[in-house]
């Protein structure tokens, strides 16, 4: 068999990779296996297309938009059932309610984040003219406004919110995680989870290691979840290098970003139900309708 | 310049007699500006075939790749046709049009003024030249931050950046163009008592547009790009905003349309602005080739 | 003719170098009122830096340029026509620096055109659509479109022919007649200079220095042809000619 | 050209006489360029000037905003030089520079060479211009995954993105420069028989120089600040890859840092390379100024 | 001395028109060895166009050029200078461009610049360093320089003093006589055509025709100045020549 290159962004889920391929327990899967990151949605969808990525993470709503166009993507599983929060100085933001008339930047306008947020916005009876929304730069710059104080709160996703917590911290201000986005969600909609982020794989993958294959590297990364569980900071250690990050910011990230290694299908009503609140703002983030059997490979 | 247009036989020049001098005047000029355009339609059609030649290999690319990569230029169209039915074009496209207009104007303005000022001093230049290839060479994450502080989401930090990354050209230009004006020329303009704004406007000038019009035609090209890209990544609106929400949906034809308007804005911002004003300031040069001037 | 009248301009003991290396020193010009100074010598020798020293044109390294007029114009050895303008508005241009209207530029500009024999025609045509003659006539009739108090002249009509030729220096003889003009006028020729000027100044080429400064006989424009060979030729006996007529009799550094 | 040196006594002449004739030469030629360079680098300290104000600013800037938006003048120098320590820098710079390297002179070299046949004939000119617009005109993303596909996450997207963005500046000014060529000193060197390419170096291109070189400075500026965003846009590694990582940590004054490293080798490129390149084929123009050619 | 000679250059009923704007028609001319035919005519009447067809730098709207000669040399009306090579660079432009070595270069733009009346000292300056009559003399020593058997001299000696003209008029004399080269010579100065040529054509300004074409009697260089004072003096009673010597019976467009 080929040897098989894991694909991950710089985030959490990517964590639980790193560790199934540090502890060598995708062996049966490939005889060579590595992780590697994807940093822009150009990488990963040149690479998809050229046929380089076989099984890379990626947001669920991307793999059910990719599928949905015929691009040969299934959703393998869920790696996180949710890593948003909304970053404030401690003490100034309780609730949703608690945004009002204050300047948040959220670094993802027309993204799933921003729907999420709007969402809850909603949710809370605020409207959009109620609070101050930045939508302007990229996460790097929304910190640098967080932390200047120029902005109030910023909705940002691990690690970047453990990584801001810590940038303040050196600098002697202290920023907490005032919003769990995922506890908001849960109120809304009833669901446990938000499933944002899984590991897809393309159909030639499939085809190549067969449905054994597909168990075997299920099973591996199951595995990985419980040593990445059990102890984040080893699990840090392994990551670091390959995300880039350094490993107190990973190892403090772990435990907010609600890791699991559900199966695709397992995790269907809890998909469904986002795919739903993401499809009432734009459906065409989904690809235009809901996915059908096909999409769960496992 | 007198205008010999190919319809002026005996009897229209009869009949004009008959006219008030204001009425032959305006018949004049709009012959001639029919004539004019005429031509400047014609010459047009060269330029098509190169255009229609890039959309060739564009058709080719998408067979090759295939709609995600690259989406044919029918489909292109057809979706872009699609948008201008929408509202959002409108918004989108003005909002851009004035950002990049406002960088394109401020950068060459600026540009041409301090390009000027360095090419006759020897001192301004020496000052200002690395401070320019300073900015030249920034990349603009070194200042978003600092733009989107100032302009918050507004167009602001979308012209500073066209600003930044334009003016240099302009800069250089207008330098150099200035730097290697004809002496001889200006003291024969300075042995007629003209005072250092009537020289430069009608000795240095003329001869600096050769330098000019390169830059502001890369210039101009460059905003429309620049602008964008601004949006895209600053997420302030306009068609970059649009690119980015189209590129988050993974739709593809939508996103090569909007470029494809973008495309389109340079290529009118060029030929529909800039290469007229070219071609009248720059008539006399052909003046003593074969075909002369047309007058 | 020359020390009664008014002064127009001095240059008092003016010495030039370029990049260090002297071309003439210590030299005087008095130009009287209506009085036409030509100037010669050796190609090479420094007229043309009198002429623009005296023109303001150059800064002289020594001494001082005394100026007693309103308005002077420059006929540069080249044409230094712009080339981005027909040849009706090159001639326009002295007029359009001075702030003079539209239509009365056109008239005066076709006016000198006329003047120095060229056709409405070419003043529609740029510079390079012009013969090399035409050229220099154009800038000879901008010069004069100025109506200057004091013309300088720099080799003005090398490029025309001798019908022509005698016309343009009839035209300046009687311009400076009736306007009152004075002129430094540069020439190599020496029947030229004894045709058109007062007074003859000979430069030398070995070190730039005044070989001789002579009055000619007669008034300008009153001269025959024959009396100007014959004031010419007598000349070329003279020992202080010898340099202007003779090559190779000249010092070589 | 001879070069009178201020250390040539009569001595150092009858010593010289001894030597052989080559050490004689090389001597001279030493002499020769001690004294341009001393020149310079005099010349260098006005511009020197300049950069201490942009300093300046910046460090009223870091006052302002404090050393998260922006780090001050001193910190990030500190932090430039602690990275001299470790291997990253050398591995990431010499990354990026090739890959701007390698963007400029194709950039540079097929702008000079396309814009020249084009200012030579019409024709070209026709077809080119639009083609030269779009490509100026087409935003990176548009490509930059065909570039990825291409090149994969080699550095070919660099410089791909550096050559796209800087060619149509070249292209230019050389169609500009070549089109505004002397056409009577192009007879003149027809009527010595001089073929073409003979004319083209001797007549044609020390007048294009003249509106190659503004366009040179700016690409090669240009160059580096693209790679680098190109880099950090396709995760390509190199310089842009570091600055990401560093974003991504929020260390602002590393990012500071590797701009500067940016802005010196721009600098460098500007001031090392070609600078001294525009002086020794431009000298001539010096001629007739007051200060003169120093020969 | 002509149609015996083997013929060099033949100019067969060839028309011009700039634009539109017919210049001159139906134009014969044959270039004997050896022979050199002076050129005259009224500014703008067509001379240099004729020159500039003649040397194939101008495409003839009719008519037909022959050649037979390996190599001319055209000396411009302007001094036509590149403005960034050094007057010795400049002498030697031609040499350069017939791929001559750097050594032999150097020697041969030296001594022809010697020869035009150029120190050293001049060598080492840029164009816009030199005095006027210096740039011409470059030119005319750059066209020297390359040996050509055919030559094109375009009004060359306008520039320079009586005495460096006649030095230079003896020089071109010399080294026709020589090399054996035959000239085209361009000049409005009657006196010059008739000291350098031994047949003179002259052009009507009003519609380029040949007004005259007549053998001038005795050898060039054979003639001394009042023996060509009284030649021209003796041509400007003849009708033909009327419209040369007199701009006011030229006919005005
Ligand atoms: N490139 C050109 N384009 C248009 N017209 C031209 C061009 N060159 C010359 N002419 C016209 O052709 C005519 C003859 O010009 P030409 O230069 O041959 O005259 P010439 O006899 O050499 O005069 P001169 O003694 O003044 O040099 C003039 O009317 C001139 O305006
Ligand atoms: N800008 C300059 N830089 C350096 N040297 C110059 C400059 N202008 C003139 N010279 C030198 O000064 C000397 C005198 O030049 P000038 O032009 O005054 O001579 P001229 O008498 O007008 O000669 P001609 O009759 O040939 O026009 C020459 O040796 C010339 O090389
Ligand atoms: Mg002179
Ligand atoms: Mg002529």
């Amino acid at each position: 068999a080929e040897p098989l290159v894991l694909w991950g962004p710089p985030a959490a889920p990517s964590i639980v990779l790193a560790q199934a391929v540090a502890s060598g327990a995708l062996k049966e899967v490939a005889p060579d296996v590595t992780f590697k990151v994807w940093k822009t949605p150009d990488e990963m969808r040149a690479g998809i297309s050229a046929g380089t990525f076989r099984a890379v993470v990626v947001p669920t709503y991307v793999a059910s938009n990719l599928y949905n166009r015929g691009l040969g993507v299934r959703l393998l599983n869920v790696l996180t059932d949710g890593l948003l929060f909304v970053v404030a100085p401690s003490g100034t933001v309780k609730d949703i309610a608690g945004l009002r008339g204050r300047k948040v930047a959220v670094p993802f306008r027309n993204d799933m984040p921003d729907f999420i947020f709007r969402r809850m916005l909603a949710s809370a009876g605020l409207a959009a003219s109620d609070i101050d929304v930045d939508y302007s730069g990229t996460p790097a710059e929304a910190v640098q406004l967080l932390l200047t104080g120029r902005a109030d709160a910023a909705f940002l996703t691990e690690p970047l919110a453990s990584a801001a917590i810590l940038r303040a911290a050196t600098a002697g201000r202290t920023l907490e995680r005032a919003i769990d986005a995922q506890e908001v969600w849960r109120k809304i909609t009833g669901r446990q989870a938000i499933p944002q982020a899984g590991l897809a794989i393309t159909d030639k993958l499939a085809a190549d290691i067969g449905g054994g294959g597909i168990a075997a590297l299920q099973t591996a990364l199951e595995g990985a979840l419980g040593s990445v569980l059990k102890d984040p900071a080893t699990a840090a250690a392994v990551a670091a290098p390959a995300l880039e990050l350094p490993a107190p910011v990973i190892e403090r990230a772990i435990p907010f970003s609600s890791l699991v290694v559900r199966r695709a299908s397992a995790a269907r009503a809890d998909l469904a139900a986002l795919f739903d609140a993401l499809a009432e703002a734009d459906p065409r983030i989904i690809g235009g309708k809901q996915p059908d059997d096909g999409f769960f490979a496992l | 310049m007198t205008v010999s247009s190919p319809f002026e036989g005996p009897r229209v020049g009869e009949a004009r007699r008959a006219m008030p001098a204001w009425l032959r005047a305006g018949a004049r000029a709009c012959v001639a500006a029919t004539v004019w355009l005429g031509r400047y339609v014609w010459a047009g059609w060269v330029g098509l075939a190169g255009l229609f030649c890039l959309a060739a290999g564009w058709q080719a690319g998408h067979e090759f790749y295939g709609s995600f990569i690259l989406p044919a230029p029918l489909e292109t169209v057809t979706v872009l046709f699609g948008l201008f039915e929408g509202p959002e074009l409108a918004q989108a496209a003005s909002e851009t049009a004035w950002r990049s207009l406002g960088g394109f104007l401020l950068a060459a303005g600026l540009g041409t003024l301090a390009g000027s000022v360095a090419g006759y001093s020897f001192a301004a230049m020496r000052i200002m030249r690395p401070i320019v290839t300073v900015i030249l060479g920034v990349p603009p994450i070194a200042w978003i931050v600092l733009a989107l502080i100032w302009f918050g989401s507004g167009g602001g930090s979308a012209v500073l950046t066209v600003v930044l990354a334009s003016f240099p050209i302009s800069f250089a230009g207008a330098l150099e163009g200035a730097a290697t004006r004809d002496r001889a020329l200006d003291a024969m303009a300075r042995s007629f008592g003209a005072s250092l704004p009537t020289r430069f406007r009608t000795v240095t000038l003329p001869h600096l547009l050769s330098y000019l019009f390169p830059a502001w035609t890369t210039t101009a090209g460059n905003a429309w790009k620049v602008t964008v890209m601004a949006e895209l990544l600053s997420n302030t609106g306009g068609i970059g905003g649009q690119l980015a929400t189209a590129r988050a949906l993974f739709d593809i034809p939508l996103v090569t349309a909007w470029i494809l308007l973008v495309v389109a804005f340079a290529l009118i911002t060029e030929y529909g602005m800039l290469n007229p004003l070219r071609e009248m300031t720059e008539r006399w040069r052909s003046a003593g080739l074969p075909w002369g001037v047309k007058r | 003719m020359t020390e009664q009248k008014a002064m127009k301009l001095a240059l008092d003991k003016v010495g030039h170098a370029w990049l260090g290396r002297t071309v003439f020193e210590d030299f005087d010009l008095v130009l009287g009122e209506g009085e036409v100074v030509a100037l010669a010598g050796p190609s090479g020798c420094g007229k043309t830096t009198i002429l623009q020293i005296a023109a303001g044109l150059v800064e002289p390294l020594r001494g001082r340029v005394r100026r007693h007029y309103r308005r002077h114009a420059v006929v540069f050895q080249e044409p230094r026509l712009l080339p981005w303008l027909t040849a009706r508005d090159n001639i326009a241009y002295g007029l359009k620096v001075a702030g003079r209207g539209r239509a009365e530029r056109g008239a005066v500009a076709e006016a000198r055109a006329l003047d120095v024999g060229l056709d409405r025609d070419d003043l529609d045509k740029y510079p390079v659509e012009l013969s090399g003659g035409m050229r220099q006539r154009a800038a000879v009739a901008r010069a004069l479109a100025v109506e200057p108090d004091v013309m300088f002249f720099d080799e003005p009509f090398t490029a025309v022919d001798v019908g022509l030729r005698r016309a343009l220096q009839d035209l300046v003889i009687a311009a400076a007649r009736r306007a009152r003009f004075s002129a430094l006028f540069v020439t190599h020729d020496l029947a030229e200079a004894v045709r058109v000027a007062h007074r003859l100044i000979v430069l030398s080429g070995v070190d730039g220095r005044i070989v001789d400064q002579r009055a000619i006989a007669g008034e300008p424009g009153r001269r025959d042809n024959r009396t100007v060979f014959d004031i010419v030729e007598g000349w070329s006996a003279d020992p202080v000619f010898a340099e202007l007529f003779d090559a190779d009799r000249r010092g070589r550094a």
